[in-house]
């Protein structure tokens, strides 16, 4: 097998301009994925009448669907509604719709872990129920949360590859166009997809685990 | 959309069928590796333990896409013919035992040390204690884990289709090619894709929440 | 003039009778424990008082305001009125200070200066100003409800409700929470509401004991007559359990 | 919508987005070490907005795949595709066609040493691999029912899943393939081609202005030596013009025989 | 001849030394509670008796055997040794009579006939038969501690640990477990390490009280003698402190 041809300066160079695209997707995702996840958990916490019911269930369908078809769709029908992005901003649309929804749920799930006498002592002092989320719940929950959100973003940098399928030319991309164009290297350029995405991914998965440890850590002091 | 699924719904069925023998293959593959690895990671074999925590970590950290076509294109170049269906299957069982291997793992972590402790001074044999005391109580914590990874295993399936696994989205992909309706039927694609899924999470928050009461 | 004042008042969780017909009034100044089986409804009495429950039928007046009704604004009767838990509740993710200076500062618009002085004036009052600095993790379960109870103060109540503050507690830190109650209520003269198992604190410290069994008032006397010589049966039985070792 | 060819003449610099295939040597190709795309598509792309600008517009490319290029059409992400694609009936109830601008048909690649040496010889134990979107894969369904067809993504992933034994042979027009051969050698065409594809340029419906623009361009670059010159850069050596299946005499014929001829012959989808 | 040797048995976790030096010896029949502040070692010393913990030097034997040789099989000791947790830990997947027969058919060899013919007696014994059917979670916390005590004695142990029975009780359950215990104490004559905080229970029913401080041993007397006269300042201390209210 061809390595060192494989890995020549102009392949590498074209495998790390997909890492680039690959990272800025990923960036913006994360970004605004976070603060969409963070407004929809909390407003599916709070139980407004309508308005939370129905953000659960769009939150639901959409935590539901393969993320492959909501690429898709996002590139294809935005456009129908009076949106068009080009392909890197259809793939961030895509990846924040998606993973804001499964972040909503994830931050729902630990706004209600925290005891309920946390949310009573507040009222009990005084503080309006959104000073009680503001100042006791919410920096709880986004500390309890935080290794699962990590979680899920390393999710979202793994699904990024998914938006090959609307020709983003990000890493497996581009992976694709080098060992489509000739076969030889395909081993190294799986080699190579695998090195990149399990370098992010893995680091990542390790300041998880460490911001998991710290927790609990500061949680067994007692 | 109605007329898109009079004339297609037998391929929309066949790829609404093979999604589920996939999905249930794969889960019942990753359930059973997922668990040994799951209490292999706790062995006190150091060497059995690193290479089990080698294997989660390797396949959690790479894109499922990645391992499948590997499965689809490498393999068979190299040493055995596998079909997309076959490869899809593969990838997605290792892709998801190796976190259910997670699951397993910290299920077994939250029996509280007291329960091993309680067994262990009636005179039970470790195995014993794993087999009637531990892994009893694992199983009920890791029940919602395992649900929410066997929704993500269906959602997963998609990626069958650019291995032309001939899954739902596969056939869905060939429905709105030779309609050139895509909106419409990636529509009914997504609306079959929750037939399955969304009961699943139904199921899963009840039994959350049922076993969170039993916690108090 | 009554501070609270419950009548005929009933509360139900669901098809729950938990408070059956209470009627009672609060005096200014008073100690009062409310003693009872598990189960009997001395909490829902205590949460009711300052709204963490709402009643369901009957009326009960809170410093002259309605709890029951949606025009009163329940958070000017919360701030008259402090409480203290059995599991502490201070906030995990703030230090000492923090816990007690946060309300004083969203609810009474203090400054943060004027907020660190007041809880200065409470953490000392409570002796553990020097551990102002520390997460809630860090301290033992006695520091913690002292803590609790400096962070009730600092809001200047005029009255404080106790739901089991020592029970969660080690025996050797208990005598701290109380001795720190049974000054707040003798130097101050606060008006105190205690759930409580500490039946020697009930005895020595409180006015007057009230005990509560399946919803409904049994007894309620002043705490001298009453441990001397409990009229009820079910009282007698309870006393008599708790002291049995 | 807007009307192209009144933006074409509103902008300073008009630009046309044109959809062009990333994965088809000879027509659209990824060149690594440039990172532009090449190809015969490419080049008449730039001739015709050369053409239709008065030299002073630019040819934008947005790479797309058979399955991708009519949504991103009709969705309004590009202004039009050049991009390998056949004039089809079924295709016009959706886009709009320019003449034919290269005529080509369908063949299949197979391994060197394979048994297939036309379509003749496809049995139900074959498995022929398509690219999903293509007429190739519908046309096989039709001509040779028998087999199994399986649909990939693109010519990149469609060439490497033949490679790996995926399937028995790979179907799409023969020029495709002989690009592929190009850098493949020991793959062969199996047999001559057995429908016509003329490949014409799809543009969004209601657009008469631009339509008729773009066609005016086309028969002029064809008129004055630049497609042949075109022409002749990408195909010159593989398809000689007294190949049997050469597409060459499409430099006049095609343009004035396809239009009439497409329901008879090109239409084979 | 002593059932239990400790000689200058030493602890450390990790650089916490948990026991220092430890020598004692425990004879057949004799109830002992093991009294001190938290973090004392009260549990360590308890839990190395059965193998839960291992002693870092120093000698061990229980039952003439050497706790401390890999050669023991520590699982022998530890079914002449029945223990009770502070948290029950009872199996909550299992229902009362599967919880208390669960080890004599495994461990022991009991056919389930026999295991469950012995579980009436102990469930019997502990007035939880009518229970049997029951779930851990629908218990009250006496009654689980109840279970657990027969679930103990259904190993037909020569001997029983208790590890802070009681401290997760409500009070009125309290007595009822004390009960059991003082029955086992006193009809079966079974020996008992307690560690408690009921310093009533102590002073009635153990023959023996040990106080331990950080590790040490301070003070193991006679029951009665120590609760009428600590020798030490420390034992004082803390005895006065529990006794405060
Ligand atoms: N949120 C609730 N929903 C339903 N039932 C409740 C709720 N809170 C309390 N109850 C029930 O109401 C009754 C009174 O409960 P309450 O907590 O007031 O008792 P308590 O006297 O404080 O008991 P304890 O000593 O155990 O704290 C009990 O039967 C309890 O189960
Ligand atoms: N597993 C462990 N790892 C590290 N330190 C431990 C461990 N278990 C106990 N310790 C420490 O050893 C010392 C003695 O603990 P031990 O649990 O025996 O005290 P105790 O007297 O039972 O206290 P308590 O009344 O709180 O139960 C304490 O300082 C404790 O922090
Ligand atoms: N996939 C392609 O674009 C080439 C095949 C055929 N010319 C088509 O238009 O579909
Ligand atoms: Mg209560
Ligand atoms: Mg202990």
């Amino acid at each position: 097998m061809s390595f060192s041809e494989a890995y020549s300066w102009i392949n590498i160079q074209f495998l790390l301009e997909g890492l680039l695209i690959t990272v800025e997707v990923a960036f913006y995702s994360i970004i605004f994925s976070v603060i969409l996840g963070f407004i929809l958990g909390i407003i599916r916490y709070f139980d407004i009448p309508v308005i939370s019911k129905i953000t659960g269930w769009v939150v639901d369908i959409i935590r539901n669907l393969p993320l492959l078809l909501i690429i898709f769709f996002t590139y294809f029908a935005l456009p129908e509604l009076g949106l068009s992005l080009d392909v890197f901003w259809s793939a961030v649309a895509a990846m924040t719709i998606f993973e804001a929804s499964m972040i909503s749920e994830i931050l729902r799930g630990g706004l209600k872990a925290v005891p309920k006498g946390q949310t009573e002592a507040g009222l009990a002092s005084g503080l309006t129920r959104i000073e009680v989320m503001r100042y006791v719940l919410l920096p709880q929950a986004a500390r309890d949360t935080l290794p699962s959100v990590v979680s899920q973003l390393i999710a979202l940098i793994k699904d990024t590859s998914l938006a090959t399928i609307i020709t983003l030319p990000e890493l497996t991309h581009n992976a694709q166009i080098i060992y489509g164009q000739d076969t030889a290297y395909v081993i190294p350029m799986f080699a190579a997809l695998a090195f990149f995405y399990f370098i992010i991914c893995f680091a990542l998965s390790l300041f998880s685990k460490y911001l998991a440890r710290t927790i609990a850590f500061r949680a067994s002091e007692l | 959309m109605i007329g898109l699924l009079e004339q297609y719904w037998p391929l929309l069925l066949e790829g609404f069928i093979n999604t589920l023998i996939v999905s249930i293959i794969a889960l019942l593959s990753s359930l059973i590796i997922g668990t040994i690895m799951g209490m292999l990671q706790l062995s006190a074999n150091k060497i059995v333990r690193t290479i089990v925590n080698i294997y989660v970590e390797f396949f959690r950290n790479i894109p499922l896409l990645i391992t499948v076509m590997f499965f689809y294109v490498v393999v068979p170049m190299y040493w055995m013919n596998i079909s997309g269906f076959a490869a899809g299957i593969i990838g997605l069982t290792i892709y998801t035992s190796s976190f259910i291997a997670d699951n397993i793992r910290a299920g077994i972590l939250t029996v509280p040390a007291g329960q091993m402790e309680a067994a262990l001074s009636q005179g039970m044999k470790q195995i014993q204690v794993m087999r009637y005391v531990i892994l009893p109580q694992a199983i009920r914590i890791v029940l919602p884990p395992l649900g929410n990874q066997f929704i993500n295993l269906v959602k997963n399936s998609s990626v069958l289709a650019m291995v032309t696994g001939l899954d739902l989205m596969y056939y869905g992909d060939f429905v709105a090619m030779e309609t050139f309706n895509t909106f419409d039927t990636y529509i009914l694609v997504g609306l079959i894709y929750l037939v399955i899924t969304l009961p699943l999470t139904f199921a899963t928050r009840k039994l959350e929440a049922k076993l969170g009461v039993n916690d108090n | 003039m009554s501070i609270i004042e419950f009548k005929n008042v009933n509360k139900y969780y669901g098809k729950m009778h938990a408070l059956k017909n209470i009627n009672l009034t609060f005096e200014e100044g008073e100690v009062t424990t409310l003693i009872g089986p598990s189960g009997s409804g001395k909490s829902t009495l205590l949460r009711c008082i300052n709204g963490l429950e709402k009643i369901t039928d009957g009326h009960l007046h809170v410093f002259e305001r309605d709890i029951a009704d949606s025009n009163t604004d329940i958070r000017l009767v919360r701030q008259k009125i402090g409480m203290v838990f059995q599991h502490f509740e201070l906030y995990p993710h703030m230090t000492v200070i923090q816990n007690v200076t946060l309300a004083p500062m969203r609810v009474l618009g203090l400054s943060e200066k004027e907020a660190i002085e007041s809880a200065e004036r409470y953490l000392t009052r409570v002796n553990m100003w020097d551990k102002k600095d520390a997460y809630p993790d860090n301290l033992s379960g006695g520091q913690k409800q002292r803590v609790a109870i400096a962070r009730g103060l600092a809001m200047t109540p005029d009255a404080m409700l106790f739901d089991e503050p020592t029970s969660a507690l080690d025996p050797e830190t208990i005598v701290d929470v109380l001795d720190v109650m049974k000054d707040i209520a003798q130097k101050d003269g606060m008006t105190m509401i205690v759930v409580t198992h500490e039946m020697n604190f009930a005895r020595e410290v409180a006015n007057r004991t009230i005990f509560m069994k399946d919803g409904e008032i049994i007894e309620d006397r002043p705490s001298e007559e009453f441990f001397e010589n409990p009229k009820d049966e079910r009282a007698r039985n309870f006393i008599n359990q708790v002291f049995a070792y | 919508d807007v009307d192209i060819a009144e933006r074409i003449d509103e902008q300073e610099t008009p630009i046309l987005n044109w959809g062009v295939k990333a994965d088809t040597n000879l027509f659209g190709y990824y060149n690594i070490e440039s990172g532009e795309v090449e190809g015969f598509d490419i080049d008449i792309a730039k001739a015709l907005t050369e053409e239709m600008t008065n030299g002073t517009g630019e040819a934008k490319f947005v790479e797309v795949t058979s399955k991708t290029r009519i949504p991103l059409l009709k969705n309004g992400k590009i202004d039009g595709i050049i991009a390998t694609m056949t004039i089809s009936e079924e295709r016009k109830k959706e886009v709009d066609f320019s003449d034919v601008y290269f005529n080509g048909g369908q063949s299949l690649l197979v391994p060197e040493d394979s048994e297939i040496n036309d379509i003749e010889d496809l049995t139900e134990d074959h498995t022929i691999l398509a690219i999903k979107g293509s007429s190739s894969t519908q046309n096989m369904r039709e001509l040779a029912p028998q087999v199994n067809v399986l649909d990939l993504e693109n010519y990149g992933e469609g060439f490497v899943a033949l490679q790996s034994g995926q399937g028995d042979a790979l179907t799409t027009d023969s020029a495709i393939l002989l690009g592929m051969i190009d850098t493949n050698p020991d793959y062969r065409l199996a047999g001559s081609n057995f429908t016509d594809e003329p490949y014409g340029i799809a543009i969004n419906k209601g657009q008469e202005n631009f339509l008729d623009r773009l066609e005016k361009a086309l028969e002029t670059i064809q008129g004055n030596g630049v497609y042949d010159e075109i022409y002749d850069k990408w195909f010159g050596e593989i398809l000689p013009a007294d190949s049997p299946n050469t597409a060459s005499t499409s430099t006049t014929g095609a343009a004035n025989n396809a239009p009439e001829n497409e329901g008879e012959s090109g239409d084979n989808q």
